[in-house]
C-alpha cells in the first residue's frame, strides 16, 4: 500500500506536485496564527478597501480586515472540512458497502435508500441540511458528508460484487478460508486503492461544497473566515476591489487542483494497467 | 505450390520493435515470407513468437506508438506497401489484403448490423447503390454457407453464434475480393467441431476463389492438416520453413521437434503405461529472445553448447524448399521425430 | 474398488429473471439447465477425464463438486458421506481433501497477496503449521512443483502463466487432498508449457495418490493424462468408459464427430480416418432439443431420437453410451 | 410473431425502468418532506405575527394541520404535491408552485446552453485526446479536464467578468434579459454564464469520453474497421463512438447534478432572476417551503433526465433492448 503511494509519486511528477502543494496547505493552516500578520478579525476602518500592497499582500476588504490572513485563517476551515469528510465519508461507505455486498437483505434497503439520496442533487442536499441544522461548521460537515456517503458505498458494493465472483476468492473458499478472514485477508486490501483514490476526491468535493454553500450564504457562519465567506462578501464591491475575490478564489482553486492531480496520480498508480499487473 | 509463378505477397527481413517502459523489445527480427497465389502458408508459434505482430505488419496496422517497423519490406503485387500514403495505403486494405481475426465475437461491432459492417466494405471500396450492396451482401453471406442470408443481414453479432460470427468475418473479408487473406488465428476461440467446419469452408473458399491465405496459428495440428507450406516462428525469428508434410515428419530444428513431442497426439499409439510423459521444452521463451547475440532457443535446446549461444544460426538451406536456423541440424537430419 | 467421488443424478439451474411477458403468458421464470442428470465415480488414485465444448456443463459439474455452486438436485458423496447440501460451516474441514486447479492461473491468486501467502493459506485453515515451519513447508512445496524457494514472497504478476499454473497446483497439493479438480489446467498455456504442467501434474499424481477430475475441451489432453473419460454435451454425459475404448472404438456420434474433428498431425493416418463433421451449432442450453440432445446435429438421427430419451447402455467394461444407435 | 415479440420486449423495458424510479421518487418526497418536518421555528408562530397570542397560535396550528402525525401530514402534502400545489411562501405568502414558474425561463435556457457549450467542447476533446493518447493534444485536453474540475463555478464567472464585461466591455456584466425581448440581448446576457458553466461541465464529460472512448478503440472490432480500409474518421465516429455512448451519456446524466449546483451559483453571481436565485434568496431568508420545493422540482427533474438516458441505451446498444 505504502509502496504504492511511494511509486505513484515517483512515477507521476503532477501528483508529487499535487501531494507537496497540499502538505504546504496544510501546515498553512496549522500555523495560521504565525503565518498570518494582521488579526484576520481585525477592522481597519481607514485602510477600506486596500489595493494589494507589501503591508496588506492581497489587500482589504470594505471593512479593512486583511484578505491575507482571513485566506491563511480561511484554509484551516477547508483542510478541516475536507479530511472530516474524507474520512467519515470513505468509513461509513466503507462499512455499508460491505455490508450491501455481502447481506442481501440489506443491499435491497441500503441501496433503495443510497438511489433516493442520490437522486437529490448533493449541493440541495447539503444546503437542505443545513437549512434543518443552522450554519455551522458542524452541519456543514454532516451535510456534505450525507451528500457523499451514496457515492462511497456504490463504489465499495460494486467492488465487492465484483471481486466476490474473482477467481482467487473462489480459490480461497476451497482453501477452507471464512467469509469473515476472505472479508478482511482479501477483499479489505484490494478496496483499499479505490478507496484512497476516492478518498481525494472527496476531499476535494467537500472543500469545493463547502466554498459554494458559504458563497451563497447557506454554509459556515458569516463572522467565520473561510474562503466562500471571503468571496461571497467581496461580491458586492467586486467591480472596485476584484482582489477580494480573486485571491482567494486562486488559493481555492490551487488546492482542489492538487488534491485532484494527486487523485488522479493515485488513481493511475494503482491501476493494474499501468503497473504491469496484466 | 510456390512455383515459378510470380509470388502475391512478399515480406522481406521485417523487424518490428514495441517501446515499452523496460526499454524496448524486438517483436519481430529479420522475418521473410512469400506467399503464392491459391497457396496456404502457415505461419506458426507459441505466444510471443511474433506470428500475430507479423500478420498485422503485413497490413500495417500495428499501432505506432508503442509499436514500429524498423526495417524490411512488405511488397504486395510488387508494390511496397510501406512507401503507400495513408489513403493509398487504405484503398489496399480490406480490397486486396484482408484479414479475419482470433476471437470473432470482439471482432466484430457489437452495435452495428452484419449488413452495416459487410456494407461498409463493399461501399468504400467499390460504391453501388444500396440494392447493389445489399444483394452483394447477401451473396457472400452466402458463399460462407450462412443460412437464411437475407434475415441474417439485419441482424446484430449477439443474435449469431460463434461459428456464425466467424463465417461472417470470413464473408466481410471476402466482400471485396481479396488476393490474399490473412487468418489469424481463425479457430482458436472456436469449438473443435465448429473449428473443422470453417478450416474446411477456408480451404474450399482457396479452392474456388484461387486466393492465397496466411494462416497464422499456434496448433500444429491445424497447419498439417490446412497448409501447404509452414513457416515455424520462436522468439520473433525464423527457425524454420518447408512443405507441411516433410518438416512435420522431419523437423529440422530443435525447436519444431520439442514442439511435436510436446503435443499429445490422438494419433499416437498408447503405451501400457498410462503415464508416459510428454517431451518437455525446458524453461519459457526468453522475453528478450529478439535480441539476444546467439540463436534464441539456446537456453532451452538439449543439443546447444556455448557456439549456439554466442552466435546466431542462419537460415540455412537443408533440403529442397527446407530452410532452418539452427548450427545442429545436420543431427536431426537422421533422427525423425 | 469402493468410489472416492460419487456423483449421481447431478442438475444444476441457472435461472434467469422472469420477464413481465412471461409472467402475462403465465410462464415459469427461466432457467438454464447447465447440468441435467450427471452421474460419474472417480476410484482412488484414478483420472477421470472430462471432455466437451464450451458450454456442456462441464466446468459447472466441477464447480458442483466443489460446492463453488449449491446443486439443485442429484447427489455428491465423498467416500460414501453426501456433501450437496451440507452448511458452509460443515463443508469447510472436508475441503482440504477436496481441491482445485483453475484454468485461468493469473485470475485465481490475489494480486495484491505474495504467492508464498497463496499456497500458505489453505496449510494455515487446514493444519497446525505456523511460523517458520509453515514458511518451510509453502518453500518445500514450490521446490516440488519445479519453483525457487526464493520466489514465494513475490507477487502474482512476476510470473509466467506456466510459473503461476505451478503455484495454483503447490496450493491445491499443500493440504494433501484425495481428490482434485483440475478445471482446464493447461488449456491457457502453451503447448510447451502445456507438457511441463501435464507431466507435473502426472508425477504428483504418483507421489501423493492423488485423485483427478480432469476437466477440458482438448481431447488429446484428456487422452494423454486420463483413465476413464466421460464426454459431455448439453448438459448431459452422452458416453462414459475406459480411456482406451472411448477412444479407439467411440459408441456415441457425438464422441465419434469430435474425434474425427481434432485435426490429425501424421498424414499418413488422416486419410485413413473416415470425417464427421458436424453441421449446425449448439442448440441453446436454455430450450435443450426434446428426446436425444444431440439428435438436432446427429448423423445417424431417426425418428426416435427426437422423441425419446435414450437410455445408457453398457457395452461391457463400464463402457456405456446413451445412444438409440450406438456406433 | 417475431417482431411483436421484440416490440413487447422493448415496452417492457421501458415499464420496467419507469416502474423501478418509482420508488426513488417517493424517497425523495420522503426526504424532501421531512425537511420541512424538521425544520426548526414554528410556522404557525411565524404567521401569526409576534404580538399573537398562545391561543392564536394553536389555533393557526390546527388549521395548517401541524399538530397531526408525521404521516398524515405526509399524506397530505403528498397529494398536495401531486395536485401542483407545493405549499405558500413563508416570506411572500404566495404559492410556491407560482413562485418557481415565474422564474423557470431563465433557469431552462442557463441550463440548455450550457449544456449545448458543454457538449459541444467535451465531446470532440475527449475523442481527439482518445485517438492519440500522450499527445500534446491529450495532455492539453487532460489538463483543461482537470482544471475544470477544480475551478469552482464562481471563480470562472468573475475571471470572465472581469476580463470581458470590465477589462473589455464587450458584454454586460450581469442581468437577464427575457427570450420575448428578443434573442440578441437574450444571448448577450447568456453568453457569460452559459459559458462559464458550459466550460466546467466539460471537463467531467470530456474526461469519461476520453475514458471510454480508450477502452472501445483497444477492442478487436477496431482493429477489423481499420483492416477494412475505414478513414480514421469513419473510424472513430462511426464504429468508436457509438459504442462509447453509453458511459458518455451516464455521465451527461450524473452530470446534471453538478449543473444543477452551478446554476445556483451562476444566477447568482450573474443576477438572473431564476429558479436558483430564488433558492439562494429562499435559503437567506429561512423560507422553508420554497427551499422544499425547488429541492423537489430539481431532484424530479434529475430522475426524469436519469431516466430517459436509461431508456436512451437500447439506442446505443442492441443487446440492451432484450
Amino acid at each position: 500500500m505504502n509502496a504504492g503511494v511511494a511509486q505513484a509519486m515517483r512515477r507521476h511528477r503532477g501528483a508529487a506536485v499535487g501531494a507537496a502543494l497540499l502538505a504546504a496547505m496544510a501546515l498553512a493552516a496549522i500555523a495560521a496564527p504565525l503565518i498570518a500578520p494582521i488579526d484576520p478579525q481585525l477592522i481597519a476602518p481607514f485602510d477600506r478597501l486596500q489595493d494589494p500592497d507589501a503591508r496588506y499582500w492581497f489587500g482589504t476588504d470594505q471593512i479593512g480586515r486583511d484578505v491575507f490572513s482571513r485566506t491563511v485563517y480561511g484554509a484551516r476551515v477547508s483542510m478541516m472540512v475536507g479530511c472530516v469528510v474524507a474520512l467519515t465519508a470513505i468509513f461509513s461507505g466503507l462499512v455499508l458497502g460491505l455490508l450491501a455486498g455481502f447481506i442481501r437483505w440489506v443491499d435491497g434497503i441500503l441501496m433503495r435508500v443510497m438511489d433516493g439520496l442520490m437522486a437529490i442533487p448533493s449541493i440541495l442536499l447539503a444546503i437542505a441540511l443545513v437549512a434543518i441544522s443552522g450554519p455551522s461548521i458542524r452541519s456543514i460537515v454532516i451535510a456534505i458528508t450525507i451528500a457523499e456517503v451514496p457515492r462511497v458505498t456504490r463504489l465499495v458494493r460494486g467492488q465487492v460484487i465484483a471481486l466476490r465472483g474473482q477467481l482467487f476468492i473462489e480459490a480461497a473458499t476451497t482453501a477452507g478460508t471464512s467469509v469473515p478472514v476472505i472479508l478482511y485477508r482479501h477483499i479489505v486490501p484490494n478496496l483499499l486503492a479505490p478507496l484512497l483514490v476516492q478518498a481525494s476526491y472527496v476531499f476535494a468535493a467537500a472543500v469545493m461544497t463547502e466554498a459554494v454553500l458559504s458563497f451563497i450564504g447557506a454554509g459556515v457562519p458569516p463572522e467565520t473566515p473561510s474562503w466562500g465567506n471571503i468571496i461571497s462578501e467581496g461580491r458586492t464591491v467586486f467591480q472596485l476591489a476584484p482582489h477580494i475575490v480573486l485571491f482567494p478564489s486562486l488559493v481555492l482553486s490551487v488546492m482542489v487542483l492538487s488534491v485532484n492531480i494527486l487523485g488522479d496520480g493515485l488513481r493511475d498508480a494503482f491501476d493494474p494497467r499501468f503497473t504491469g499487473q496484466r | 505450390m510456390s512455383g515459378a509463378q510470380q509470388p502475391l505477397l512478399v515480406i522481406d527481413h521485417l523487424a518490428v520493435e514495441f517501446r515499452g517502459r523496460d526499454g524496448t523489445t524486438r517483436a519481430v527480427d529479420d522475418v521473410s515470407l512469400t506467399l503464392h497465389a491459391g497457396e496456404i502458408l502457415a505461419l506458426v508459434g507459441e505466444s510471443g513468437s511474433g506470428k500475430s505482430v507479423t500478420s498485422l505488419a503485413a497490413l500495417r496496422l500495428i499501432p505506432d506508438p508503442p509499436g514500429k517497423i524498423v526495417s524490411g519490406t512488405i511488397e504486395l503485387d510488387g508494390i511496397d506497401l510501406a512507401s503507400l500514403d495513408d489513403r493509398a495505403l487504405r484503398r489496399v486494405r480490406g480490397k486486396d489484403l484482408a484479414m479475419i481475426f482470433q476471437d470473432p465475437m470482439s471482432s466484430l461491432n457489437p452495435v452495428l448490423t452484419i449488413g452495416q459492417q459487410i456494407g461498409e466494405a463493399i461501399r468504400l471500396h467499390e460504391g453501388g447503390s444500396d440494392q447493389a450492396v445489399r444483394a452483394r451482401i447477401i451473396e457472400v453471406l452466402e458463399l460462407v454457407r450462412i443460412p437464411q442470408a437475407d434475415m441474417r443481414i439485419d441482424q446484430y453479432p449477439h443474435q449469431l453464434s460463434g461459428g456464425m460470427r466467424q463465417r461472417v468475418m470470413i464473408a466481410m473479408a471476402l466482400s471485396c475480393g481479396p488476393r490474399v487473406l490473412i487468418a489469424d488465428e481463425p479457430t482458436t476461440a472456436l469449438d473443435v467441431t465448429i473449428q473443422a467446419q470453417i478450416l474446411a469452408l477456408l480451404r474450399d473458399l482457396r479452392e474456388r476463389l484461387g486466393m492465397a491465405i496466411l494462416l497464422i496459428t499456434h496448433d500444429l495440428g491445424v497447419v498439417a492438416e490446412n497448409a501447404d507450406r509452414v513457416i515455424v516462428l520462436y522468439g520473433g525469428r525464423k527457425v524454420e520453413e518447408g512443405p507441411v508434410d516433410e518438416l512435420i515428419r522431419h523437423p529440422r530444428h530443435p525447436y519444431t521437434r520439442g514442439l511435436l513431442g510436446s503435443m499429445p497426439h490422438l494419433d499416437s499409439a498408447l503405451s501400457e503405461d498410462a503415464h508416459a510423459r510428454l517431451v518437455e521444452i525446458p524453461g519459457a521463451v526468453p522475453h528478450n529472445a529478439g535480441s539476444l547475440p546467439g540463436c534464441g532457443f539456446a537456453a532451452r535446446c538439449a543439443l546447444a553448447d556455448d557456439h549456439c549461444r554466442t552466435n546466431r544460426p542462419p537460415l540455412t538451406k537443408v533440403g529442397a524448399d527446407r530452410l532452418s536456423a539452427c548450427w545442429k541440424h545436420d543431427q536431426l537430419a537422421e533422427g525423425s521425430a | 474398488m469402493t468410489a472416492l467421488l460419487e456423483v449421481t443424478g447431478l442438475v444444476k439451474r441457472f435461472a434467469h429473471p422472469r420477464s413481465l411477458i412471461d409472467r402475462l403468458r403465465g410462464r415459469p421464470a427461466g432457467a438454464v439447465q447447465a447440468v441435467s442428470g450427471v452421474s460419474l465415480t472417480i476410484a482412488a488414485n484414478e483420472t477421470l477425464g472430462l471432455v466437451g465444448e464450451s458450454g456442456c456443463g462441464k466446468s459447472t459439474v466441477g464447480r458442483c463438486i466443489l460446492r463453488l455452486e449449491q446443486p439443485d438436485g442429484g447427489t455428491i458423496r465423498l467416500d460414501g458421506e453426501d456433501i450437496s447440501q451440507l452448511p458452509e460451516a460443515r463443508l469447510r474441514p472436508l475441503r482440504r481433501r477436496l481441491q482445485v486447479v483453475f484454468q485461468d492461473p493469473f485470475a485465481s491468486l490475489n494480486p495484491r497477496r505474495s504467492v508464498g501467502e497463496a499456497v500458505a493459506e489453505p496449510l494455515r485453515n487446514f493444519t497446525d503449521l505456523r511460523g517458520a515451519a509453515l514458511r518451510e513447508e509453502v518453500a518445500r512445496l514450490f521446490e516440488r512443483v519445479g519453483l525457487r524457494r526464493d520466489q514465494i514472497d513475490r507477487f502474482p504478476h512476476e510470473f509466467s502463466g506456466g510459473q503461476r499454473q505451478r503455484i495454483g497446483i503447490a496450493r491445491a497439493i499443500g493440504p494433501r487432498p484425495d481428490l482434485i479438480i483440475l478445471d482446464e489446467p493447461v488449456s491457457a498455456l502453451d503447448v510447451s508449457i502445456q507438457a511441463q504442467v501435464v507431466n507435473l501434474l502426472m508425477d504428483l499424481q504418483d507421489e501423493f495418490r492423488l485423485s483427478y477430475l480432469f476437466i477440458a475441451h482438448d481431447l488429446a489432453v484428456v487422452r494423454h493424462i486420463s483413465k476413464r473419460v466421460a464426454v459431455m454435451y448439453l448438459g448431459q454425459i452422452v458416453e462414459t468408459g475406459p480411456r482406451d475404448a472411448v477412444f479407439a472404438r467411440p459408441r456415441h456420434p457425438y464422441t465419434a464427430a469430435l474425434l474425427s474433428a481434432a485435426p490429425i498431425l501424421d498424414p499418413a493416418k488422416r486419410s485413413a480416418a473416415e470425417r464427421i463433421i458436424l453441421t449446425g451449432d449448439l442448440p441453446s442450453p436454455s430450450n435443450p432439443p426434446s428426446g436425444c440432445r444431440f439428435h438436432t446435429r446427429c448423423p445417424f438421427a431417426q425418428g426416435v431420437c427426437s422423441t425419446t430419451v435414450p437410455p445408457p447402455v453398457d457395452a461391457g467394461d463400464g463402457h456405456i453410451a446413451a445412444c438409440h444407435f450406438p456406433l | 410473431m417475431c417482431a411483436a415479440l421484440s416490440v413487447l420486449a422493448m415496452l417492457e423495458y421501458v415499464l420496467r425502468r419507469i416502474v423501478a424510479t418509482i420508488p426513488v421518487l417517493l424517497l425523495v418526497a420522503i426526504i424532501v418532506f421531512s425537511l420541512l418536518y424538521l425544520a426548526p421555528g414554528d410556522p404557525a408562530a411565524v404567521l401569526a405575527g409576534d404580538q399573537a397570542s398562545a391561543e392564536e397560535i394553536a389555533r393557526i396550528r390546527s388549521s395548517l394541520g401541524l399538530d397531526q402525525s408525521f404521516l398524515q401530514r405526509f399524506l397530505q402534502w403528498g397529494g398536495g404535491v401531486l395536485r401542483g400545489d407545493l405549499g405558500q411562501s413563508v416570506f411572500s405568502g404566495r404559492p410556491v408552485t407560482s413562485l418557481i414558474a415565474q422564474r423557470l425561463e431563465p433557469t431552462i435556457a442557463l441550463t440548455v446552453l450550457s449544456l449545448l457549450v458543454a457538449l459541444l467542447i467535451a465531446i470532440p476533446l475527449g475523442v481527439l485526446a482518445a485517438w492519440r493518447p500522450g499527445s500534446w493534444l491529450d495532455r492539453g485536453a487532460m489538463g483543461f479536464a482537470v482544471l475544470g474540475f477544480s475551478v469552482p463555478v464562481f471563480v470562472l464567472s468573475y475571471c470572465l467578468i472581469l476580463l470581458l464585461a470590465v477589462a473589455l466591455p464587450v458584454l454586460p456584466v450581469q442581468g437577464y434579459k427575457p427570450l420575448m425581448d428578443g434573442i440578441g440581448p437574450f444571448l448577450r446576457h447568456m453568453i457569460l454564464p452559459a459559458f462559464a458553466l458550459g466550460v466546467l461541465n466539460a471537463a467531467l464529460i470530456a474526461r469519461t469520453t476520453r475514458a471510454a472512448m480508450l477502452e472501445v478503440l483497444r477492442q478487436d472490432y477496431i482493429r477489423t474497421a481499420q483492416a477494412k480500409g475505414l478513414p480514421v474518421m469513419r473510424v472513430l465516429i462511426g464504429h468508436a463512438l457509438k459504442n462509447a455512448a453509453i458511459p458518455i451519456v451516464t455521465i451527461i446524466g450524473i452530470s446534471f447534478a453538478m449543473l444543477i449546483s452551478g446554476v445556483v451559483v451562476t444566477e447568482t453571481v450573474f443576477n438572473i432572476p431564476g429558479v436558483g436565485r430564488l433558492t439562494v434568496d429562499a435559503i437567506l431568508r429561512r423560507d422553508y417551503p420554497v427551499i422544499q420545493g425547488v429541492i423537489l422540482l430539481f431532484s424530479v427533474a434529475y430522475v426524469l433526465l436519469n431516466l430517459l438516458i436509461d431508456l436512451s441505451y437500447g439506442l446505443f446498444d442492441p443487446r440492451i433492448r432484450l
